[in-house]
């Protein structure tokens, strides 16, 4: 499983091999990672160095307290990047938001009708993908008009879905 | 006596029934209603409950907890610090009650709880104060330029009803001094409906000092040396030290820093533990601030230093002993830090938290002490104040005590509420605290918990690679449960969904 | 040196890094599959899997550990206590590596590790040994008779292939002596296969105290005074105080035994710390009984009332640098006592008790040390020793550390796995503890858990409305699982009903 | 609910009567019941004396521990005092032990067969009484013979029931 975490603006490419090793960019380190006590404090003993954090779910992330630092972390797989990239694309505050599907996929659920108002970050549509079911949100506030696709329906990536103006 | 109330909750509660254990004494205990399982509670003999959560209901009901001392059959109160601590109305009903209050008579307490009589009474006795004119009543304008220079610049402008900073004007010469006297009064009148202000020397690079007192009733007065509590965040301090490394070596200055002290709880005939707080100027020249007429919670720092238990002397005191100790007996022995550790978030504007503490290992070893009244499966409610635990340490120096202090900080952990345990640990990364160079503006002007990160060693790919693993496990997880919910029943698919959906 | 590896686990493992970590000095753990969430893995900067939990596999696996520290970049090994630290081997092993062994020369550890060899060294030296003929050879029952009167009555025959006390006789006479004899030697050869046996003097009413050593490589070594150990079970210390009671005032006494030590450690060249152990009879003559070449586990009493850092000057040591202290700065600064919390139940044949500690309250607070490796959530395996904490206080007077002990054993909170935390209290309660009148047999012989509570109030009532309360609601909550069955499906019906059967 | 319970030889009598209140012998006490942290550590106040015990459940009854002294106690309510003085009065470990029921009630279950060979505490009977499933066990090892009731059979207090020999 790849990933891209985000720390400070820098981007980690990390890729999970097994349950011991992990790719960090060139490298491929052995890892040992547990939970301690099965609190949310982890240990890391990495390549032989050992390591101790707190790790807490943060709405838009994780927080990573170690050491007496702080690293707000954004974890990111690839399909999720995506799904960001495409949200991120087209957002804009002012003009209408056309919600377009970022992979091919199946429309599971639509939990908005025409007519509604949503907040930002309000799932519009849930697609299923990569055996996922994806969740996909509104960028801003608006009203919702112009639903396209209905649950069932298969969908090709970049197509229209709905648009919340 | 032989049976102590403790009117009083959290780590001074359990600070004090330890030292009554320790001298065969039996104890009390009161607690309201969310403090049913407090640890005070737990470790007490007998417990009795005064009320409802909010203190006005419980740890402030006077008149109930001089009820249960008097059926308890208690014959004396220790007030530990904050609530009745420091009134003395309740000190007063105690002895009418014929119950010994643990500290001083209620005069010393009345005389250094009003800050003008304070003033005046130490000022009487030759004690300096800031420079300036409160307590002289309402001065005009042309009063207030004509005593500016006797005071000295830069001073400040301060509102007579004021506080929180409004009505406050820095003034660094006497031509901008009437503009500036102008808006003072203006918001002064606008903020408390009084255009009432007094001047007070500005005390630069100002140092919060204070010396621990001991009397007893034969009239013996030492002073423990001082501690040094210039880490303030909004006037709560945050960390303490013992000695204070700006007097150093100046064997001088404590020893006339200590005299003062003595002369001023003298001047109200001060009784039992007491502390006189100082502002020390970057000259050296002191200033009494205040007194606080009753145990500090700083004063571990104190006991480490100099071997004295400061508790079990103010209960000799109380019995009407004499003191254990003379003052040439008081001698500094090494270096001790207080950490306070709050259930604040350094990192969401050290907002209070609450919660349920799930887990929790406390640094131990050599020089280490913690002083607390919560245990893994508490709860720390919003009614109380914020200290969770005193993390105190002791060191040769005082290099290797905050050496210690890192190690132990590094050890702490608490799951359940967020600490300020960060904000420690980049203060003892700070160099300016390592040398000893701040002052009691630093925290709020100079300090930021980023900054000072610049001296240590980051791992933001170790951050990286402890994020990705939680997040990649934390999906494997929810995976998981569809996949077992398809073997199952429909529902727990759906389960599974709405979990991920509601992540 | 700025990187150490530390030989071992628990208590003593955490111990070491904490100090390393007060230095400055990077820290390597090594550790077996038991111990994956050890404290001393989670505290070191370096952890490395040494293999499977049995200790043959891990913990002794010395060609591991110094394979590890070359790869680490670790300079020195710290072996602790037990495991490797005794071994000669690994010492030499270590110095042919080129890694620092922080311990004495390889030479220094095997001239102690051989009793024979110890004891004709410290003969040599001027230093006393229980009398006897051990180490002359295979005596006759002719030779032996003649050497008993000089060797003195009461005295003990022993198997020189012995131990466990089989082929050993009490002798009080020389009349009885040939009878013993015979049987000693028919007991030896049956169990042994090897019927001789030596003589010893029988040191009645033996106290265990011992002398805490440093030496430098310069050639200076210090005692830094005594602790008595005497409390014991089946040759296990379960209780250490210092200084010791038996020697009390006798500063004439405390300086003999601390020269002879000093000189016991000179005769092999000691360097590093190291403690000579004596047996003292009831007339204060004592006799080396042998020398622990390490760090001791109850080393600790001797740090709070001395005010050395052990560990820290075992550190400077190897580093080659002078003591820290002359013989003249070491002062005795009130009492110390530590309680070794070992997980075995008291009340079972002290039988270990393995676990996951699901929930534990340290006690804290002031003159309370506790050094431990565990913490709740952790497993207690069956792999290594049951200790898990060093309960250790610090008191003014003997007398103040008792009570301190009585109140930090009571707040102590392990649930998990059963304790001896009861025994501890017992003894603290003991008339002949707080006398200071024990001897090594005092546990085995003289003492019961049940006896010692006379002097205590006992609460069978109390108690009683416990139990029943716990079983009142045992059985409420199985009700109630039948009454939601009833309400559901009928199969909680029976999962309820079967669990009220096999309760 | 009534309760006796033994400590040491000596027996208490105990009646809870509600959450807070509790009868021991003559006097009513004020109670505060509390178990710490969701562990077996129980804090107690009564009539504002505060107490703390470790409470374990014993294959036979229960271990108070409780500053620094175990109390090991036994709890039966009324119910269970009859049934074991009702298993005492008959016990014999050479002659044929006879089950008498020690209660009026229903037979819910008969776990052995004639024939059987059962242990020291093997259940022999379960009879509903008083709301409530009761164990008969067999206070010795032996061979189960003469059945003499069936499940769903109502029986009368000292009605023998089977025999074991």
């Amino acid at each position: 499983m790849k990933y891209v975490t985000t720390i400070d603006n820098q981007e980690y490419a990390l890729e999970i091999l097994d349950e011991h090793h992990i790719r960090l960019g060139e490298q491929t380190l052995t890892v040992d990672f547990e939970s301690v006590s099965g609190q949310p404090v982890f240990s890391l003993i990495v390549d032989g160095k050992s390591y101790e954090a707190y790790v807490y779910p943060e709405e838009d992330g994780w927080q990573v307290l170690m050491q007496g630092r702080l690293y707000p972390a954004r974890v990111e797989d690839e399909r999720e990047k995506r799904l960001r990239a495409a949200a991120g694309s087209t957002v804009s505050e002012s003009a209408e938001y056309h919600l377009k599907s970022p992979m091919p996929g199946l429309v599971v659920l639509i939990p908005v009708a025409e007519g509604d108002r949503v907040e930002k970050g309000q799932v519009l549509v849930i697609l299923e993908s990569m055996k996922m079911q994806n969740e996909l949100k509104s960028p801003r506030a608006g009203i919702v008009h112009r639903i396209r696709v209905k649950p069932g329906e298969g969908v090709e990536q970049r197509q229209t879905l709905l648009s919340v103006q | 006596m032989n049976k102590v109330l403790i009117a009083n909750r959290g780590e001074i509660a359990v600070r004090i029934l330890r030292a009554c254990r320790e001298l065969g004494i039996e104890t009390v205990a009161v607690y309201s209603e969310a403090d049913r399982q407090a640890l005070h509670v737990r470790y007490a003999d007998e417990a009795y409950l005064l009320g409802p959560a909010p203190s006005r209901d419980s740890y402030l009901r006077g008149d109930k907890i001089i009820a249960i001392a008097k059926k308890s059959g208690a014959q004396a109160i220790h007030p530990g610090y904050g609530f009745l601590a420091e009134r003395a109305d309740f000190a007063q009903a105690c002895q009418n009650a014929g119950i010994l209050f643990i500290g001083p008579k209620p005069s010393a307490i009345a005389a250094m709880g009003d800050k003008m009589t304070a003033r005046n009474t130490v000022i009487a006795a030759g004690v300096p104060v800031v420079p300036g004119t409160e307590g002289e009543g309402s001065l005009s304008d042309e009063d207030l330029l004509a005593v500016a220079p006797q005071i000295g610049f830069p001073l400040l402008v301060k509102a007579t009803a004021g506080g929180g900073g409004k009505g406050m004007r820095e003034v660094q010469n006497i031509e901008e001094m009437p503009a500036l006297l102008q808006s003072a009064r203006r918001e002064a009148e606008s903020s408390f409906g009084d255009g009432n202000v007094y001047l007070e020397k500005l005390v630069e690079g100002a140092r919060h000092i204070e010396i621990q007192i001991l009397a007893d009733q034969q009239g013996n007065t030492i002073y423990l040396n001082e501690r040094e509590c210039s880490i303030q965040r909004r006037h709560q301090k945050l960390i303490e030290e013992a000695p204070s490394p700006f007097i150093g070596d100046d064997e001088d200055l404590r020893k006339r820093m200590g005299c003062v002290a003595v002369k001023a709880a003298q001047s109200v005939g001060y009784v039992n533990a007491g502390t006189i707080e100082f502002l020390v100027d970057k000259d050296k020249h002191f200033y009494f601030l205040e007194m606080n007429t009753r145990l500090q919670v700083e004063h571990p720092i104190t006991e480490l230093i100099t071997g004295v238990d400061i508790v079990k002397e103010q209960i000799r005191i109380a019995r009407g002993r004499q003191l254990s100790y003379q003052q040439e007996d008081i001698k500094i022995n090494g270096a001790a830090i207080e950490c306070r550790i709050n259930a604040e978030d350094p990192y969401n504007g050290f907002l209070p938290s609450t919660g349920k503490i799930a887990h929790s290992i406390l640094p131990t070893g050599p020089g280490v002490r913690v002083d607390t009244g919560v245990y893994p499966g508490f709860e720390i409610t919003p009614y109380y104040d914020p200290l969770i635990a005193k993390l105190v340490v002791w060191g040769e120096t005082r290099a290797q005590a905050i050496l210690r202090m890192r190690r132990a900080l590094e050890e702490y952990r608490i799951v359940g509420v967020r600490t300020n345990i960060p904000f420690h640990q980049a203060m003892m990364d700070s160099h300016r605290f390592m040398g000893g160079q701040y002052d009691t503006r630093f925290v709020e002007e100079r300090f930021s918990m980023q900054d000072v990160a610049e001296g240590r060693t980051l791992h933001p790919e170790i951050a990286a690679l402890m994020a990705t693993l939680v997040a990649h496990r934390s999906m494997a997880r929810t995976a998981q449960v569809v996949r077992r919910g398809e073997r199952d029943t429909s529902n727990w698919k759906w389960v599974g969904r709405w979990e991920r959906m509601h992540r």
